[in-house]
């Protein structure tokens, strides 16, 4: 069975399908109830699991923490964070606890619990509706960083998440939720997490990204064949821990890569794939590593020209992808 | 005597009252049309919330103290000197908006000059930032207040708790002001909040606290005045928790149909401040139906004006988006 | 009726209740001797919270309850299970630790087999968990109920305020145990808290909250006996904050002369409950002088060889420092 | 004038050489009163100047907001966090609101604020009196982050820092503060935040690097020398925003570059490092790029012997240069 879908609907499939295979998953967050989240990723759930659909009081730390208790009393929380940029007053729980439980403990207790967070912009939702916070968490170990780009993807890591003994981030980038439609198998599949994706096989330049990007970084490749220019496409789907391997086998291809991300560009997850290449496959390389990101600036403004100004786009991935194959 | 009188007000205080609830009222009306009409993208309402935020800021003294207030506060930043052109320049997104030159969000306002502290979109941030201003304030030998605001369900962070507890230690000068309109988005004050009142916590951060019909904007005046009173006497801060509801959706992008009854909507319309005080005031004999239409439509042309202008505004051109990130 | 009795104690109790307090006293005396000679790098103590942590664990049942407890607890953990031989592995921070196979500073516990649930260093965090543990089981259908603790510095953590409310709103079986010794690391009450009381917050989370002597093992004991009545009849959370104080600086890093006189620590040995209530005891005519110095040489004895054994302990091997980030 | 001192010393010194210099400097934390805070780097400040030096309830989040707060108003408050590990509590102040306050305000409002945080292990600390959290903070534009190697570089930047306009956090090895000793001026000088900093030059292998490991690279480097392998050692002294230019400059000089820290390897701020050397000097390399750091793990053991094995240390180091001199 298969059916076409949004990404958000993929999203939704995988938590009912999660519910429904296992009874210790349960889902809570603000507004994840009777309103089905503010995107609406919970939308029918309560309906249909009842309490196992929790409104919580407008507390992330309490989120976080609370999540981390129950998932090591033996349930499989899925907390969702109203928004990336509001998971920041959880930090001390996600990084002090959920990431350290296992470490500290000798294997004693786990955390095996998801978090789900909107990140990205491009929906005027200015500063605070817009980040993408996955460079804070890229040096967390004990903590795994998801960021899925399609619909199939997101079906098929979000129910790998669900099932991991580990915490999981899981970000979905909120413009992909309904402009990313695909088709999404009704039946269980997972997807492996920490193993990156190679979405498009090309000869010229690799392009290596995540999540939205990915879309764009696809429709520049299939805008720049007229010009005779083959891109190779390694979407990362797991950004931390990273698939090293992968990561070089995409650079080696080609000898030219341009890596692409929506978050700001100095310190964002980028920097260990460009250095990961500058460990494994310097020799290997044609051209300098390229790094396409959102300007160093806080965050995302709200005006629409300057939104703009700030979005990585898919005419910005397919010139840095041209400029990359006459280098 | 009149509770206006024994609250210390005069006619003209009662008149301005009314001119500053309605005028943010009608430019909350306004913005849904712009947003609806696909003009602005993005509103958050004051609705129900007028007659606590006027009452609240006219006991504060402007050009001296202090507002740190959360995104639903129009009334009490036109009351604090923000203009229906301010207010449109934001809405709008230009890069006039005083606030942040169109870079934030509608409803985030800051402006040094008026004395109001800029805000951010994660909720209860600034009460914390509010201690910080009472606190430099007390080593400066000053004395102002701050007033912070913040919904019943930013109650629950753990923001709130901290800062209540560091004034109360310090004994600060700040009137944490919660305007509880029994939602936060969709979910309800009984799956949000432990306690009957939110008032309930001061006596665990040693502060005075008190709960107030948000609907009426003289107890709201009476009850924070005297909590700045208290402030400006050393005797430390407030919780005023002033109760009310909210009469539109959580924003522009909620549909509230999935998590409350219209019926309750209705209901709460019923105690509407903005029918309610004209209501009083005409039974005091200090406002006339004629002088009611009169002052709306008054208002009704100073936004107009304000919405033309500010659509003909200019945006602040793209690159700026690169600067003001350090000093320089 | 003895108050033990009207607690539903017996003498049997009173005297294991001793026999624990005791020894925590003395292991704990042991590790400053142990850190003093150079043998283990850091200690942190339970000296002055022994009559409350005994107290309060006795209240819960073992095999079923959880305990979600801080670094001071180490009388209380030895009450959950914990052997003088663990406390001492983890001391010498061993492969033995059965909380962290000597990863985690010691007073950092944690087993699954005894239902005490793994903290870490940061603060009232485990605060938050155990509002989690208890919604698990309010989930699974089960009557068990969790107590945290922490100290009444720790109570001014936002995550204390948020797990409190969630769990007010929940209505779900957790004790907030606060341990307030009077300081935290050199804080004293009246710059840490603006409350009287650290039970003065029971009302703001809707629980019950009540305050009492935490030299008195027996009325900690009926306090919270009561709360885990209250807990497993779904009548929600329970504050209760048990005072005394620390009699030892705040660990073995800490240099106190700066911040107290020695009057006053003197003064509060005075109060010590291993002082006050062998006395009790013997005022029962349970307890002989002969007794307790029986109980003492066991106890030592058995400390004496539980430390040999650590020290002989082997450490897990370095490259172990890999193991378990994930699930392998 | 000159003495030599050690760190922690120079700390104190400039500290209270600010609270001399501006009646709006002053220093709140835990236990920095009475108590000097638990290192003692303000000891001595209560007595000196009174309220200046304010005891906080125990509430980082409270601690950064109240610092925000005061510094809008107009004060220069140098917030101490007890360990960085306890800044966790405070990542949404820090992050949504100091580091964005000048840029959501149009340049209405800003931040002048230090907040000092002992970071690193060696001592004991086990997982949460260890952590280096500065990769964390290294991807959010309106930040500064600012680590010294040295007594006389611990003065001079804590000073600019305080004098900056803008939030700095500022990061001090709790080894290096007894164990670095050094002639420290006692006259009033400032170090430029932003800038790197040579601190021996060399012709066979470049070290970059920051903080303690500066003085393990200049130890090492020193060893070297009686096997006649010259070691170039750039000290980044800031680390966020990063020193393009000096680290290219640095990496060209050798063609041979090793960058060392003891935080946790993938995502560590050494990252973005080989990403600019990637950009900027690929075809200037002589051999890839190698990563000395601490294993990817969530934090330093408790045990002795695995504290050790966990630690960057001279030995390590040295090593790691001899084997680049000899690719
Ligand atoms: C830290 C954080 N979490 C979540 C949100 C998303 N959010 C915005 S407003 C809101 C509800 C606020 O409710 P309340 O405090 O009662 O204020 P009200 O909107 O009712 O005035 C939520 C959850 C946020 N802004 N910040
Ligand atoms: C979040 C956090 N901040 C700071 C510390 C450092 N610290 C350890 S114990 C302590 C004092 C705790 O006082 P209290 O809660 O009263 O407990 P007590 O030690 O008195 O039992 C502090 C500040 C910490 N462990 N965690
Ligand atoms: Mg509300
Ligand atoms: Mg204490």
């Amino acid at each position: 069975m298969m059916g076409t879908m949004n990404f958000l609907q993929a999203i939704n499939l995988a938590l009912k399908e999660e519910m429904h295979r296992d009874e210790k998953v349960f889902i809570l967050g603000e507004d994840v109830g009777r309103r089905g989240g503010v995107f609406l990723a919970t939308e029918g759930l309560y309906e249909e699991f009842g309490d196992r659909v929790l409104d919580t009081p407008l507390t992330e730390s309490a989120i976080a923490g609370v999540g981390i208790g129950a998932a090591m009393y033996g349930m499989r929380p899925v907390a969702e964070m109203q928004f990336a940029d509001f998971m920041l007053p959880a930090v001390n729980q996600i990084v002090s606890e959920a990431a350290k439980i296992r470490y500290r403990s000798n294997n004693d207790f786990h955390v095996p619990m998801t978090i789900r967070a909107p990140y990205g912009g491009g929906v005027h939702g200015a500063l605070y509706h817009s980040q993408s916070l996955e460079a804070m968490f890229n040096s967390i170990p004990g903590l795994k960083v998801v960021i899925p780009s399609s619909p199939y993807d997101a079906k098929g890591l979000l129910k790998a998440a669900i099932r991991d003994e580990d915490p999981v981030l899981f970000f979905e980038h909120k413009r992909a939720y309904r402009l990313l439609k695909g088709d999404v198998p009704e039946d269980d599949y997972v997807i492996p997490i920490g193993k990156a994706n190679v979405v498009r096989e090309g000869d010229d330049v690799t392009v290596i990204t995540y999540g939205l990007c990915t879309h764009f970084a696809q429709q520049a490749a299939t805008a720049l064949e007229k010009e005779d220019i083959s891109t190779h496409v390694l979407d990362l789907r797991t950004v931390y821990p990273m698939d090293r391997e992968a990561i070089v086998e995409a650079a080696k291809k080609t000898g030219k890569v341009l890596l692409v991300t929506d978050d700001n560009k100095e310190g964002s997850v980028l920097s260990e794939v460009a250095a990961i290449i500058a460990e494994e496959c310097l020799f290997d390389l044609d051209s300098p590593v390229q790094r396409l990101a959102a300007p160093d600036v806080p965050a995302m403004p709200y005006a629409s020209p300057l939104e703009k100004y700030y979005l990585v786009t898919k005419d910005k991935v397919e010139s840095a992808i041209r400029d990359l194959a006459q280098f | 005597m009149h509770k206006y009188e024994r609250a210390g007000l005069q006619k003209d205080d009662l008149l301005y009252m009314y001119r500053t609830m309605l005028t943010a009222r009608k430019i909350d009306e306004r913005l849904w049309l712009l947003n609806r009409a696909g003009k602005i993208p993005f509103v958050i309402s004051c609705q129900g919330h007028e007659a606590m935020q006027v009452g609240a800021g006219m006991a504060l003294e402007r050009g001296k103290d202090y507002l740190l207030p959360y995104y639903r506060d129009l009334a009490m930043v036109v009351h604090f000197g923000m203009t229906i052109e301010d207010i449109m320049m934001s809405n709008f997104a230009k890069e006039q908006d005083i606030s942040s030159g169109g870079r934030q969000m509608p409803g985030h306002y800051g402006s040094k000059k008026l004395g109001i502290v800029t805000g951010s979109s994660p909720v209860t941030t600034q009460v914390v930032h509010a201690a910080g201003y009472a606190l430099a304030g007390k080593m400066e030998g000053k004395d102002f207040v701050c007033l912070t605001s913040f919904g019943e369900g930013s109650s629950n962070q753990g923001d709130f708790h901290e800062a209540a507890n560091f004034a109360g230690v310090h004994r600060l000068p700040v009137i944490f002001f919660c305007e509880n309109n029994h939602y936060a988005i969709s979910t309800p004050l009984d799956r949000q909040l432990s306690c009957v009142n939110v008032s309930d916590r001061a006596k665990g951060y040693g502060m005075h606290g008190e709960t107030i019909d948000g609907n009426d904007p003289i107890a709201v005046y009476a009850a924070v005045k005297a909590a700045v009173e208290r402030g400006r006497n050393g005797e430390g801060p407030s919780l005023i928790e002033a109760v009310s509801y909210r009469l539109t959706p959580h924003s522009s992008d909620d549909n509230e149909s999935t998590y409350r009854e219209a019926d309750e909507v209705t209901e709460a319309k019923g105690r509407d401040s903005i029918t309610t005080f004209a209501q009083y005031l005409k039974e005091l004999g200090f406002f006339t139906d004629e002088d009611e239409q009169a002052m709306h439509d008054e208002i009704q042309a100073a936004i107009d004006e304000a919405t033309d202008a500010a659509e003909a505004a200019k945006y602040a051109s793209p690159e700026s988006a690169l600067l003001h990130v350090y000093d320089q």
